[in-house]
């Protein structure tokens, strides 16, 4: 009973945690600008990182696997952020040494030669 | 694409991809150290050349007719090859008939580490791996031979101004930072030391270590970095790295054994196998994280002089 | 359901890549690159549990370790591209 | 046929692309990364080939009859650390190029090359 | 054997006298491992202990033996200038650095030569080649760097064609062994799998041989790598390639296969005969001496290959003759080079202007080496192009035998150009202060131009040994 109730939980977790991602995959190919393609991800990746996860501890029974994926999970959770941060507060800076907005890098490179 | 660093990036992106093709097929070793390796060391020595010699690369290519046609002639060459060849996957192929059922059936009893790759790499074919540790020895002698530049106090401080405005701006990257370092420290170790039963070993162990540290240079500076590790140390670690390697050989050798024979270690050969094993991939280990750390401090501190 | 999950994170994949591929800034490649670097992470365990051997997680570890240095890498990298522009607009 | 060796082909035009970029292009910087993708196809190239259907990973286990062939995968760790050897040599070269000649392309560097001489 | 000897720290004096230590015991070993091989045979040192297929083994015959002499006695001798030259023309602080990068690539060479496994040789190929992409690049102006960088991409190319052609190999084999290899392969040998791999490894090989089409790289890594490392790899790294060249063909892939299925030997010929014109011609327009040496080199590459392409006993021993004694010539002419490098610091041949008076010592070993280069009597040179001939003859190619002797006439005129501006022509002005070289350059130069005069009269020695291997190889590959 448990563990059918268990593999149930699993996909469904699996299921919300794909669709998430999926919506964070379209907004990074449709949205218009830099801050809004950062958002969409930065708001799906973390959450669908968790949902996949969890899907997959209650999938498995063995508890090494459990644990390294408890790990993963954490480092996730850590880590995304900080990078996410990181990304947003180059940006930013970036963009404050160029009033206009962030140029596309084929202008950099010819502005650079 | 006229952008370096975006070239760098999908390098990147590339090498990951073939990480997970490796692990597709069922190469766990390999795509270790191709993530480990490819995705980050590669990718970050590659950035900081590129902010050494500028990003921007001229578009024209000379030449483009004789070179597409020399690649033509080498892909169909290779093509041609393939047709002969068994297929994709077949357990008949004669690569799976003649040497490697050796290792697959006997390797336990004569080595007794479950992973197969580990023991190929350590025991069989030890001297490889020697060969191995000694080519990426020779990069950091190499590099350092290079890049070697003699320290200018001066150069340092203005780093270090430059350092501390870096810092204000990334608060919480450091502290997250600060709190990752010792994790990865961690399981470097756990890398090292698990080698015997799933994938890793002393190879990536030193990666991951050596990526630890570079992450500590980036974010808190040369110079804080050169306080806490100093280069002749770890090049005489580096040394010692391959010391021990060697020194198991010459161990095996002089206790009247050939080469690399680590039965001559302990009583037990299995014993002495894995004692051997150990003590080999520690080199490797020590080596590696060393020749890495070096070769990053090299490219660093060049770019600090300019 | 394994399954489902692994192709619709490869699908993300391709997003990602596209992404990555057409820029046009700087920062839209580094967070695909990251996207990218998390999606491996997922898929890599996935596919240990989908092949039925889910003990190397390890590697995915790795993956996110490494992704995380990359990304800080270009960032820290890239600064210096940043400061030494705007140092040359002073003069 | 076609089916049997599709990886291969696949593996070959990775090759080739790598390949290219390495004759094809001026720019120092993009010559290693044309051969790091080279290498690493070769790579690619040496694990399919110890890819066995139905078998796992070379790493012993209970129950497990089949295993991929755990030879290529060693050759290609050593590759590898080959590889990174190499690029990071030529990156050190590329930075002292930089330095002495003050360009990264090909054509600019051969033409000052001529004029000391 | 070779392993032990990488093992080292560092501290700058010692090193140098370490290193020769070092290579001098190589020396030594290798010249008794060529005695027990003369009469005893094959010698195989399984390492780890593991049988040949699964584990990887040391296999030595005379071929092997004769490659590690070779290699192992130049690396000495020249390893005893070494420390006059370097003060010269390397910063202080890189001299530690220099001879650890030497003894590696010492060590890797002999590794190549001494391992019977394929995979084996591609690693210490790398290892070698690494060394000597970081040696040349240590050469003294920006030039260095620039040949250093090219000869990096084409060196890195040349080994990845090898790496793709051991993976073929091993697919349709499944064993890395060399002697393993040439049982299971004649099985396969009708594949096109088989055929490509051949083709990759050949291809490999002749780029780090620097073979007339592919030698683009060798000319200016070797005219601006510092003087030593210039003596050393001119003197041993394309032998070993060669070496590689044969192994694969003879002993690997088998004679039958590599000569009856592929039109390999005219191939072979014609590129030889072809190098050999393209590239003394280069030479005699150069300006610069190591420039003109260097072609030169591209130059006897070619002899080598022509008398390997007649896959005849005669005309491989001639190639082996002429390993060993090209390794003497450029040996001897590059370190004397190098000591008009210590004293002038050009070598430039405008700078060569009556140098023939300032340093006559020098000078004179330069000629003799040059007479050896144009195989005049009682010279080396004469011996291998002796044989050469003979070989070409005994196969009945008159007309190559003439075209080879015309390549010598080519020789002639650039060895004149050097004797007609250093004996010739007026001394340039100020010139009075060049003096001779220290002993240190004297006694290695000597040495290897005495050899050259002595293995010219006595030749015993050095054709034995050669015809033994050619007929060893002939023996394994009915």
């Amino acid at each position: 009973m448990i563990d059918s109730l268990m593999q149930v939980g699993s996909s469904l977790f699996l299921l919300i945690g794909s669709f998430l991602l999926l919506s964070g995959g379209v907004g990074i190919l449709r949205f218009p600008d830099f801050y809004s393609r950062m958002h969409a991800v930065g708001v799906t990746e973390t959450f669908a990182t968790s949902m996949i996860i969890i899907g997959l501890i209650m999938h498995n029974p063995d508890l090494l696997v459990d644990v390294k994926l408890l790990l993963i999970l954490l480092m996730t959770l850590f880590i995304s952020p900080t990078a996410g941060h990181a990304l947003a507060n180059a940006a930013m800076h970036a963009d404050m040494a160029r009033p206009k907005n962030i140029k596309s890098d084929d202008e950099v490179t010819s502005s650079n030669s | 694409m006229k952008d370096l660093l975006a070239v760098v990036m999908l390098l990147g992106i590339y090498s990951l991809l073939s990480a997970s093709l490796f692990v597709a097929m069922d190469a766990v070793d390999v795509a270790f150290t191709e993530a480990a390796v490819g995705a980050g060391i590669s990718t970050l020595l590659m950035l900081v050349a590129i902010t050494m010699t500028g990003r921007s690369e001229y578009p024209e290519r000379h030449k483009p007719l004789l070179a597409l046609a020399v690649v033509i002639v080498t892909g169909s060459l290779l093509i041609y090859g393939t047709l002969d060849m068994p297929y994709f996957g077949s357990a008949e192929a004669p690569i799976h008939q003649h040497v490697a059922p050796r290792y697959i059936n006997d390797s336990m009893q004569e080595i007794g580490v479950p992973n197969i790759v580990t023991s190929v790499l350590a025991s069989y074919r030890a001297f490889d791996t020697f060969g191995e540790v000694v080519v990426i020895f020779t990069a950091g002698i190499g590099v350092l031979a290079l890049l070697l530049v003699a320290r200018r106090s001066e150069e340092d401080e203005k780093a270090d101004l430059f350092n501390y405005s870096m810092h204000e701006q990334h608060l919480i990257l450091r502290i997250v930072t600060k709190m990752l370092i010792p994790f990865i420290l961690l399981f470097a170790f756990y890398v090292q030391f698990h080698g015997d039963f799933g994938p890793g070993g002393g190879f990536q162990a030193g990666v991951i270590f050596a990526s630890a540290i570079f992450l500590y240079v980036m974010l808190f500076g040369m110079t804080t970095a050169r306080r806490v590790i100093n280069q002749s140390f770890i090049q005489m670690i580096a040394a010692t790295g391959v010391l021990l390697y060697g020194s198991v050989g010459v161990v095996s050798l002089l206790s009247g054994k050939e080469f690399f024979d680590y039965s001559a270690l302990s009583s037990d050969p299995v014993a002495g196998q894995h004692l051997g094993i150990l003590l080999i991939e520690l080199g490797v280990g020590l080596t590696v994280a060393s020749i890495m750390i070096i070769i990053f401090f090299n490219f660093a501190s060049r770019r600090g002089n300019q | 359901m394994l399954i489902v999950a692994t192709i619709t994170i490869l699908v993300v994949m391709i997003m990602a890549v596209t992404r990555a591929v057409l820029g046009p800034t700087l920062y839209d490649r580094v967070l695909a690159v990251n996207m990218f670097g998390t999606k491996t992470v997922l898929m890599i365990s996935l596919l240990g549990f989908v092949m039925g051997r889910p003990e190397f997680l390890d590697i995915a570890i790795v993956y996110a370790l490494i992704n995380f240095i990359s990304v800080i890498g270009v960032l820290r990298y890239s600064d210096h591209f940043i400061l030494k522009r705007s140092g040359e607009q002073k003069k | 046929m076609l089916m049997g060796l599709y990886n291969y082909w696949v593996v070959i035009v990775l090759m080739m692309v790598g390949f290219y970029i390495v004759i094809a292009h001026g720019n120092l910087v993009k010559k290693i990364v044309g051969l790091s993708i080279f290498q690493t196809s070769v790579f690619i190239f040496y694990i399919s080939m110890a890819m066995v259907d139905g078998g796992t990973a070379p790493i012993l286990d209970e129950g497990i009859k089949q295993y991929s062939n755990p030879l290529p995968h060693v050759l290609i760790l050593t590759a590898i650390v080959v590889g990174i050897a190499t690029t990071a040599l030529g990156l050190a070269l590329i930075v002292r190029i930089k330095e002495a000649y003050g360009s990264i392309e090909e054509e600019e560097i051969q033409k000052k090359d001529n004029l000391d001489c | 054997m070779a392993a032990p000897l990488c093992l080292f720290l560092t501290r700058p004096r010692l090193v140098w006298f370490f290193s020769i230590v070092a290579s001098g015991l190589a020396f030594l070993i290798s010249c008794l491992l060529l005695q027990q091989v003369m009469a005893s045979g094959t010698i195989s040192y399984e390492l780890g202990a593991w049988d040949a297929p699964w584990g990887i083994e040391y296999r030595i015959d005379q071929l092997n033996a004769l490659l590690l002499l070779i290699i192992s006695s130049i690396s000495t001798v020249v390893l005893l200038a070494a420390d006059t030259s370097i003060r010269k023309e390397i910063p202080e602080d890189r001299h530690t650095v220099f001879y650890i990068l030497y003894l590696l690539s010492l060590a890797a060479m002999l590794g190549i030569v001494a391992t019977g496994d394929a995979f084996n040789i591609f690693v210490f190929l790398e290892i070698s080649s690494l060394s000597a992409y970081a040696l040349i690049a240590l050469g003294k102006d920006r030039h260095a760097l620039w040949a250093s960088f090219q000869y990096l991409i084409m060196g890195t190319i040349g080994a990845t064609f090898i790496l793709i052609g051991i993976g073929l190999m091993y697919q349709m084999t499944g064993t890395l062994n060399i002697a393993d290899l040439s049982i299971r392969l004649p099985e396969v040998a009708q594949t096109r799998t088989v055929f490509t791999a051949f083709a990759f490894v050949i291809v490999g090989v002749c780029l780090k041989l620097a073979m007339f089409p592919l030698h683009l790289w060798l000319p200016n890594a070797y005219a601006y790598a510092p003087s030593i490392v210039t003596a050393f790899f001119a003197a041993t790294a394309t032998k070993v390639a060669v070496y590689l060249l044969i192994r694969f063909t003879f002993s690997v892939f088998g004679l039958s296969f590599s000569f009856t299925h592929l039109p390999l030997q005219v191939v072979f010929m014609v590129l030889g005969l072809v190098g050999i014109f393209a590239a003394s011609t280069a030479a005699i327009y150069q300006s610069n001496i190591k420039h003109l040496f260097a072609y030169s080199s591209v130059a006897q590459i070619g002899y080598m290959i022509v008398g390997f392409s007649l896959t005849t006993a005669l005309g491989l021993t001639a190639t082996l003759l002429h390993l060993f004694n090209h390794a003497l010539m450029k040996g001897a002419l590059f370190l004397a080079l190098g000591a008009v490098m210590y004293r002038i610091g050009t070598t430039q041949l405008r700078d060569f202007q009556g140098l023939g008076r300032q340093m006559p010592v020098t000078m004179a070993a330069i000629v003799i080496g040059g007479l050896s280069l144009i195989g005049v009597p009682l010279t080396v040179g004469f011996v291998s192009k002796w044989y050469l001939v003979l070989a070409v003859i005994e196969v009945g190619w008159w007309p190559i035998a003439v075209l080879i002797l015309l390549g010598s006439l080519l020789a002639v005129v650039y060895v004149w150009r050097i004797v007609e501006v250093a004996y010739f022509k007026p001394s340039l002005e100020g010139a009075d202060s060049i003096k001779e070289v220290p002993l240190a350059f004297m006694i290695p130069i000597w040495t290897l131009v005495l050899a050259n005069v002595y293995f010219g009269i006595d030749t015993r020695l050095s054709v034995q040994v050669a015809q033994a291997a050619s007929q060893s190889l002939f023996g394994v590959s009915p």
